[in-house]
């Protein structure tokens, strides 16, 4: 419960960090969420009663409306007559996917640019970052959906997409940090040594902004996991049948009164990834990030 | 009896309405708003595909088809008071073909004298029209048109007065000011238009509302709840697929929905000119693998299976054709004829609003049935007709969201830039690259054959050239939809006029409100 | 300070200027072809390249967007090309609407936000802290659509306490707001509760508590102008969010703004309509940082603008 | 207010503490305080008993983590919850037990019975706030005056405290104003209640040596005038000897030592206090002699400092920061931060630079190694620096090190100690694999740690042990000079010793040459062959040792020895200083052109620089 300057002390001489993930509950509840969609993404194929894309005759009425959760249909079927549950597991790793790989790009480039811009002063900093205020003006969603109406949407364009619109907010982040860095003294020290900026940049400043970097990649795999379904939502997303959470929702939205189920199971989905990641990050912040540090 | 005038109506709709200007608008959103709001020399009989004259009291058609007079009524005025005359049908026209105008109807009078030098701007006006007198009016065609008085129906020959035009220039369309039964009394843009009557109209007794309020930007399904709360009276957007069954169970609106034919089909085009579509037997043997009741059952049956490119209510319909049956054995077997036993990979188009996406994949697991991996594009309709336009790009496309309606009823309207040659270049319509040098002689053999008395004939060579084009099966038909709708208890009229051809959602002119009777 | 925000004005400029190239080039490179969709399916060829020249589209890229700029800096967003309105029209229709209920969603925010961080800070390790952070957890992890979809299928289809979506009286704005505002006053809960709890155990705060003020004193007389900062720092940022988010709860509740209007256009492609919403969001979000900006040395006079 | 008091000189006789006529305000009796941690509660403050006289000054001194503050906080009820809390004891105050008083009444007793002032003026006031707001806020804190009356009271105590312009400084906020004045805006707010006792925690740390003395002067000043017990925490006992009439010496949360200020000076019974005070540098303890406390052979390296030439040769360094504004981001200003010094380093010479805080001294040695842009002309070993890029000056960084103001932000808290010291050598590609391993560990050892430490992270040493950490950096390429920045200013007197004596020992090894930075004249007596004084970017007096200590020459050089607490209760206290004065700003217009100033020779390279005109 309490905490104590000693204790934050000490727990940078304590580096495992997963031990002290497992004491919070709430990360603890997010840690258990994301191993459990991480394994029925990668053991979908085994764990699924049925075929995901296989629209079953019998899986709609005679009318043509889809079943509500029944014995056979865990989670009741879709408007096609496919299994929903099926169909759940198999969009986790469509969720997944998009989170690891397009949030881990928009990382990469915006570490990179962050730390180049805060550490280089001069034009470099000023291009750069003018660059990013631009992308920062620009708003996200609806950047993300004209690039995705230009390239034909498939999983990988829509990674892609998202990673060109998420990159902006860790750049700032990592400049912001960079530049401060930049201006401690043990980077003067390191000048003072002979160093060369290539070291200065990847041995001294990177490391210590490891902990942000990583902070930010689990709270961006929530937003990444959020704008997929959002640009899913608005049908531009992951190409159908391929099921994502999103475009599950996308595709029964306005089935809401009907059939309440298709849309409401897949959207608990995404909340429950989503907050998973956020606890998780964020527990990550406080145990990481020294600036945070004692905050509860 | 005599209906009672008076009493509003309220009218949703999802879009934003675009334009009133009859010269430009072109969706069926605006379609009818502006049939209310203009007439033109021709109409048809409410609730049916029966041309009759509106301000032309009478016409005449000279034998060889080229030249059509028509006397106008008298008293027609305009919104603003001043009296109609044929100069403002010339006017209207004129100003259609003007390429300034940049009207989509344009290419419709592309048979009046003089279209070509007018449409390239190089002429003011169209040397075929003439006003004799300011109640007669003279159209001088190129060549025979059978289908003229189809166009003179249409919103693109609706008369707009002179002075309003040019007093709002292009934002006409944002003040429409016609001859209507109605006139538009308030647009609040991107929320509601309304609608008074218009007390000069010169149809005594018509419309039977005083007032029309169209709000826009509500979805379907709210539109729907909001009706089933007494709000709305006509969702303009039809019975979303979400609430059809629901109403359709519920005793108190299953008697207020109103089922009717549309001049429509919908069909998966298939690329002649991409391999392996440019085999007929591949393109038989897709036609062949669709489940068309299936698919129906997905649109919750509202819709009949089609076989050919025509619709049932279309003049020409081949009613004893069978076409091709579901029947994947078969087609497994044309595959295999064509050297396709493995069948192949390809790509289906599809616009990506519901329920589109739905029938593309019901149809992707029906070609798969037969081994043919389809990869779906969904994507926004604007890019999959741009696709479509393309020669190399879109090998198959389901045409749903985007698909044929007809602007009249007569089967010449199912060919020209869908199935003719005409259509097959680039920007084009003919998704199915489909160009039968044959087939479109016929088409003009057909069209110039004016005569009245000819017109079975006429539908019969229609229902010829569309069997031809079945045997080399560049579409795979799959239905026709069926309209849909649904009305408040509190408002009357034939039931015909919901489901009406041309006026979709509804006859505004003739419905009337129950509570003032 | 004059010096300052013409400097800004200017940067906001640039920056409207790059984004409309951007923009400019994306809309560019999207197949769809604008001609083709004015002209509508049964033109002929010749009416389409007419409209074409007539638009400017056969142009080269740099003169399609030299000219686009040249009116732009008359003020002029050009016409819809589906809807033959001036954009500028259109824009100034709809914004009402969303300001409206942009409005809404702050005040949510702040209510909520802002109450929950401060009960949470001063109760901090509690079971009510830990109530309402999880709480704003939720408010930052649960997709607006979804919010949306639920609080309108609860509140309004099932009790029947809100109208189903629609526009005009302020119980249309409830369910509305809420759905935007939900994701802001996560963050700000949070935000204001580690600002505050950050605050709370500055020096100056004690040296307050040492003269002897009371609790409450101390709270809104010296933390508070502290703790609010960061969330002073938000405004632009979150008006990047709610940019964002009107395109998707104006969708679900059927609400007239600039979103829906963005989310059309794009639908269609009417490219005027995409440029001028893009513009006037980018403006938005750059005034909303700029006017952060100018607020924070109202409140911390450290702060000085150069 | 009583303009008599200021011109007086103010003037108060030592006195013991065995004053029998002193009643005792506040009673202190076991007081515990517990902290949690992760091994379990611990006691910081372990069952400690004082009293505090009325009208009397009670000084706890101690070093570092001995629970000094965590005694303060726990009389006023403000330790830091829930980390702390008090396990026992009391402390009665008018009847009252301070201790167990619930929060409401507590109040009462915060502000107006006893005032308190924090070690750091910086963060003490609140930011956003002005100084009048907060100062009425603390008169009116329990409602008793308001409005006008309220004004008028904030105004009187500014002119207590001696703040030049008080009508001025009202509408001013904290940042405006120096770190003196913001100390006593602080002091005003502790007696804005009329409190009778002053709780003073470090109340001039981290001031200037020249502040300090004002601020103790004023603080003797204002007990004086309204009889208030004062209860002061240092660590300094320079400034214990100043202020106390009673002592009390903490260690490890518990009494070492309590007496009368005289009584633990002069006859310390315990071993702990006696060290603490051998410890203490004495300011004029060097008096007679050239050369360094602990240098061997000292007339040997002067001389041959005197005909080598010389390692560093400074001409006319100026820096100047650029401050930008306007539409374009333009240069608008300047911080002439260094403006035109010259002076050189001998070889196994020290060099001390001193000075106020801000005064250009850290940029002095900056500009040696280059890591700011700087005009004029360095000589590093015979190799001009000028204009040289970051490749190019490698080989010049070989012969000058740099030991930074912070040890601890100056160390990558990332990496591994042995990592750190081995640095250098990895980037001069000076060592590999086991050779480097080695000469690691032998660094630490020269410096006095031991070779296991290597894996260790920074954070894992104390004060003292960091900055051995960076000296043996530095020592690792065998560099000729060495710039020590501020290197024991942060440290306990015991430690610094211990790392004095290390910089002495190694320049005796090795001859090398320091250019010592510091701010404190008692440790610059004692290391330094030369000193240099600077003053607002310049250098006023330069010379030997000898010259500066014993026959300075420059007013300013005069006022800064002169602040100097000597930790010796006997010497008569000093004059209270009048109106408080802020350093002028070295904030310059772009068109500005700094005076000119003229050297005076007095012969022997001691050197005098006044303002011309
Ligand atoms: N918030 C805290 N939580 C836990 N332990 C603390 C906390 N603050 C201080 N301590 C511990 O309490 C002990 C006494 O601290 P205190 O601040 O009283 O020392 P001090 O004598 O004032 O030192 P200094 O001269 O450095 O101010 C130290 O060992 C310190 O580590
Ligand atoms: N990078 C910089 N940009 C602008 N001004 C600076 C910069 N570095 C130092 N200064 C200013 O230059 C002046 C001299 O600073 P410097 O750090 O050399 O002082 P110092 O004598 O070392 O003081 P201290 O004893 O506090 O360390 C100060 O006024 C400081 O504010
Ligand atoms: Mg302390
Ligand atoms: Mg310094």
């Amino acid at each position: 419960m309490s905490r104590t300057v000693a204790e934050t002390r000490a727990s940078a001489a304590n580096p495992s960090v997963i031990a002290r993930l497992l004491r919070r509950p709430l990360a603890l509840a997010g840690l258990i969420v994301i191993c459990v969609t991480v394994l029925a993404a990668v053991f979908a194929p085994w764990l699924v009663p049925f075929d995901p894309y296989e629209q079953f005759f019998e899986g709609l009425t005679i009318e043509g409306a889809p079943l509500p959760p029944n014995a056979q249909f865990w989670f009741g079927t879709d408007l096609v007559g496919r299994d929903l549950f099926s169909r759940l597991v198999y969009g986790a790793r469509t969720s997944l996917v998009i989170g690891v790989v397009a949030n881990g790009i928009a990382v990469i480039i915006g570490s990179l640019i962050g730390i180049t811009a805060g550490y280089f002063r001069g034009w470099t900093d000023t291009v750069l970052m003018r660059f990013t205020d631009l992308m920062m003006a620009f708003p996200a969603l609806l950047l993300a959906i004209v690039l995705a109406a230009i390239f034909t949407p498939s999983l990988w364009i829509v990674a892609m997409v998202i990673a060109m619109v998420n990159w902006v907010q860790i750049a700032r982040v990592v400049y912001t940090e960079a530049r401060s860095l930049s201006e401690r003294d043990f980077v003067m020290a390191e000048r003072a040594m002979g160093a060369g900026a290539g070291r200065i940049l990847f041995r001294h400043i990177l490391p210590h902004l490891l902990s942000t970097i990583i902070v930010w990649a689990t709270l961006g795999i929530a937003t990444t996991v959020l704008l997929e379904a959002t640009l899913s939502f608005l049908g531009i997303g992951v190409q159908p049948p391929t099921p994502s959470w999103g475009n599950i929702i996308f595709e029964n939205q306005t089935y809401f009164t009907s059939a309440p189920w298709l849309v409401f199971i897949p959207g608990a989905a995404i909340l429950a990834l989503a907050l998973a990641f956020n606890l998780v990050g964020d527990a990550l912040r406080d145990i990481l990030d020294p600036t945070q540090q004692g905050r509860h | 009896e005599e209906i009672k005038q008076g009493g509003s109506m309220t009218v949703t709709y999802k879009d934003d309405v675009s334009t009133l200007d009859p010269a430009i608008g072109y969706d069926w959103q605006n379609w009818s708003m502006i049939k209310s709001l203009f007439d033109g020399l021709m109409d048809y009989q409410p609730g049916t595909t029966e041309l009759r004259p509106e301000i032309a009291e009478s016409y005449e058609i000279s034998e060889d088809g080229t030249v059509f007079t028509f006397k106008l009524r008298d008293g027609v005025k305009f919104h603003n008071g001043r009296a109609l005359t044929a100069e403002d049908v010339k006017y209207s026209i004129e100003r259609t073909v003007n390429p300034e105008t940049q009207s989509p109807g344009a290419g419709f009078f592309g048979s009046i004298k003089g279209f070509e030098e007018a449409s390239s701007g190089d002429a003011d006006g169209l040397s075929g029209i003439t006003v004799v007198d300011p109640h007669t009016i003279r159209f001088e065609l190129s060549r025979p048109d059978a289908t003229f008085l189809h166009v003179l129906a249409l919103n693109f020959a609706h008369v707009v007065p002179k002075e309003e035009v040019e007093k709002y220039g292009a934002d006409f369309g944002k003040h429409p000011v016609g001859s209507g039964a109605f006139k538009l009394s308030e647009w609040t843009l991107g929320q509601r238009l309304v609608f008074e009557r218009f007390e000069d109209y010169w149809n005594a007794g018509v419309p039977k509302l005083d007032q029309i309020v169209f709000e826009v930007g509500q979805e379907p399904v709210v539109a729907l709840l909001r009706l089933q709360n007494g709000e709305v009276d006509v969702p303009g957007d039809g019975i979303p697929p979400a609430k059809f069954i629901e109403v359709k169970n519920d005793p108190e609106f299953k008697d207020l929905i109103i089922q009717g034919g549309q001049l429509h089909t919908g069909y998966v085009t298939m690329n002649v000119t991409i391999a392996p579509f440019d085999k007929v037997e591949v393109r038989q043997a897709v036609n062949m693998a669709i489940n068309k009741d299936r698919i129906l059952r997905i649109i919750n049956g509202r819709a009949v299976a089609a076989n050919q490119p025509l619709p049932p209510s279309m003049p020409g319909y081949a009613a004893d054709y069978k076409g091709y049956g579901h029947d994947p054995e078969a087609a497994r077997k044309l595959l295999a004829d064509a050297g396709l036993a493995d069948g192949f990979d390809t790509e289906l188009y599809v616009a990506n609003t519901d329920p589109q996406p739905r029938i593309a994949q019901a149809i992707q697991q029906d070609l798969k049935a037969i081994g043919i991996n389809a990869a779906i594009k969904s994507l926004a309709q604007a890019n999959v007709i741009a696709a479509g336009g393309e020669k190399d790009q879109a090998p198959m496309i389901w045409s749903g969201g985007m698909a044929w309606i007809a602007d009249f009823p007569d089967p010449s309207n199912f060919y020209g830039p869908i199935l003719g040659c005409a259509g097959a270049v680039p920007g084009g319509w003919n998704w199915a690259w489909y160009c039968n040098a044959d087939l479109d002689a016929k088409a003009a053999e057909a069209d110039s054959m004016v005569d009245p008395d000819k017109a079975g004939e006429r539908e019969a060579m229609w229902r010829d050239i569309y069997l031809k084009v079945m045997e080399d099966a560049p579409w795979a038909p799959v239905f026709n939809e069926e309209r849909f709708t649904i009305r408040s208890g509190r408002i009357g009229g034939d039931d015909r006029l919901f489901v009406d051809p041309v006026h979709i959602p509804v006859h505004y002119d003739e419905v009337y409100a129950k509570d003032v009777q | 300070m004059a010096a300052y925000i013409i400097r800004r004005l200017i940067q906001t400029a640039l920056i409207l200027l790059g984004i409309s190239f951007v923009t400019f080039i994306l809309l560019y490179l999207v197949p769809a072809d604008p001609a083709r969709q004015i002209a509508g399916r049964s033109a002929t060829a010749e009416t389409v390249e007419n409209i074409r020249e007539q638009l400017g589209l056969n142009l080269p890229f740099y003169e399609q967007y030299l000219r686009y700029l040249a009116s732009l800096l008359q003020g002029d967003f050009g016409r819809s090309y589906l809807q033959k309105t001036e954009v500028s029209t259109l824009i100034a229709a709809r914004l009402p609407a969303s300001l409206l209920l942009m409005a809404g969603a702050i005040a949510c925010e702040l209510a909520f936000g802002l109450a929950m961080g401060i009960v949470a800070a001063l109760r901090r390790g509690s079971h009510t802290d830990n109530a309402l952070m999880i709480t704003s957890f939720i408010g930052v992890s649960a997709p607006q659509f979804v919010i949306g979809i639920l609080l309108l299928y609860v509140f309004a289809v099932k009790l029947g306490w809100f109208p189903i979506g629609g526009y005009g009286t302020f119980v249309h704005l409830v369910l509305p707001s809420v759905t935007l505002g939900f994701l802001g006053a996560g963050w700000y809960s949070r935000m204001m509760r580690s600002s505050l709890i950050d605050v709370l155990r500055q020096d100056y705060v004690r040296t307050a508590r040492a003269t002897g003020l009371s609790r409450a004193k101390v709270l809104f007389r010296h933390a508070m102008p502290n703790a609010i900062l960061p969330i002073v720092a938000m405004i632009g940022i979150d008006i990047g969010l709610f940019m964002s988010g009107i395109v998707v709860v104006e969708s679900v509740f059927g609400w007239p703004g600039i979103g829906q209007l963005a989310w059309q256009a794009i639908q269609r492609v009417d490219i005027p309509i995409i440029m001028g919403v893009t513009l006037v969001s980018a403006c938005a979000i750059v005034l909303g940082n700029l006017l952060a900006d100018l607020v924070t040395p109202l409140i911390d006079p450290r702060i000085k603008l150069r | 207010m009583n303009q008599s008091h200021q011109k007086e000189p103010w003037k108060r006789e030592t006195n013991g503490g065995a004053d029998a006529t002193a009643t005792t305000s506040l009673a202190v009796n076991d007081l515990s305080v517990q902290v949690a941690t992760p091994d379990g509660p611990k006691l910081v403050v372990d069952r400690l008993s004082f009293d505090l006289p009325e009208g009397r000054t009670l000084c706890i001194a101690g070093e570092s983590g001995s629970g000094k503050s965590m005694t303060a906080l726990a009389l006023m009820q403000l330790l830091p919850r829930p980390m702390a809390r008090i396990a026992g004891g009391s402390a009665m105050l008018d009847g009252e037990d301070l201790l167990t008083l619930p929060e409401s009444r507590m109040r009462q007793v915060r502000g107006r019975k006893i005032g308190m002032i924090f070690q750091e003026p910086m963060t003490s006031l609140n930011p956003v706030l002005s100084i009048g707001t907060q100062l009425k806020g603390a008169i009116t804190a329990h409602g008793e005056l308001a409005g006008r009356a309220a004004g008028a009271r904030a105004l009187e105590l500014l002119d207590q405290v001696q703040i030049p312009e008080p009508r001025r400084r009202l509408e001013q906020y904290p940042h405006e104003l120096s770190g003196g004045m913001r100390q006593r805006i602080v002091i005003a707010m502790a007696l804005a209640q009329h409190s009778k006792i002053l709780i003073a925690d470090e109340p001039t740390t981290a001031l200037d040596v020249t502040v300090q003395a004002q601020i103790l002067a004023l603080i003797r000043k204002l007990q004086v005038d309204h009889g208030i017990a004062v209860m002061m925490i240092t660590h300094d006992m320079g400034v214990v000897a100043e202020m106390a009439d009673q002592v009390l010496v903490m260690k490890h949360g518990r009494r070492v030592e309590h007496g009368s200020s005289a009584e633990v000076f002069d006859n310390p019974r315990e071993d702990y206090t006696r060290k603490l005070l051998a410890a203490v540098p004495r300011l004029g303890e060097m008096t007679g002699t050239d050369a360094p406390k602990r240098a061997k052979g000292a007339e040997a390296a002067q001389a041959k400092a005197a005909d080598e030439a010389p390692m560093v040769e400074v001409r006319d360094l100026t820096v100047r920061f650029d401050i930008r504004g306007g539409i374009l981001q333009r240069p608008v200003s300047r911080v002439h931060a260094v403006e035109g010094i010259s002076f050189t380093v001998g070889r196994g010479e020290t060099l001390s630079l001193v000075g106020e805080s801000g005064c250009g001294k850290s940029t002095t040695g900056k500009a040696l190694l280059n890591l700011i842009p700087w005009q004029g002309d360095v000589k590093v070993n015979g190799r001009s620096t000028r204009g040289l890029g970051a490749k190019a000056m490698r080989p010049v960084l070989r012969d000058v090190q740099m030991i930074f103001q912070d040890p601890y932000a100056s160390l990558d808290a990332r990496m591994r100690v042995g990592d750190i010291v081995a640095e250098p050598l990895v980037i001069h590609g000076l060592a590999q694999g086991s050779e480097l391993n080695e000469r690691v560990a032998y660094l630490l050892e020269r410096v006095g740690l031991s070779p296991d430490q290597m894996r260790r992270y920074p954070h894992e040493f104390s004060g003292g042990q960091r900055q051995r950490i960076c000296i043996a950096r530095a020592l690792s390429l065998s560099p000729k000079l060495i710039v020590a920045d501020e290197s024991v200013a942060a440290l306990d007197v015991s430690i610094q010793a211990q790392v004095l004596d290390l910089l002495q020992d190694i320049q005796d090894e090795t001859g090398i040459s320091y250019l010592f930075i510091s701010h404190d004249m008692a440790v610059v007596e004692q290391i330094s062959h030369r000193v240099a004084v600077m003053y607002m970017g310049r250098f006023v007096e330069m010379g030997s040792r000898r010259h500066i200590f014993e026959n300075p020459q420059h007013s300013y050089t005069k006022k800064l020895i002169e602040a100097v607490p000597v930790a010796d209760p006997h010497r008569p206290r000093r004059d209270f200083v009048a109106k408080a004065e802020d350093l002028p700003s070295p904030v310059h217009p772009l068109d500005y052109v700094p005076p000119q100033t003229r050297v005076r020779d007095l012969g022997g390279r001691h050197l005098v620089w006044e303002v011309e005109g």
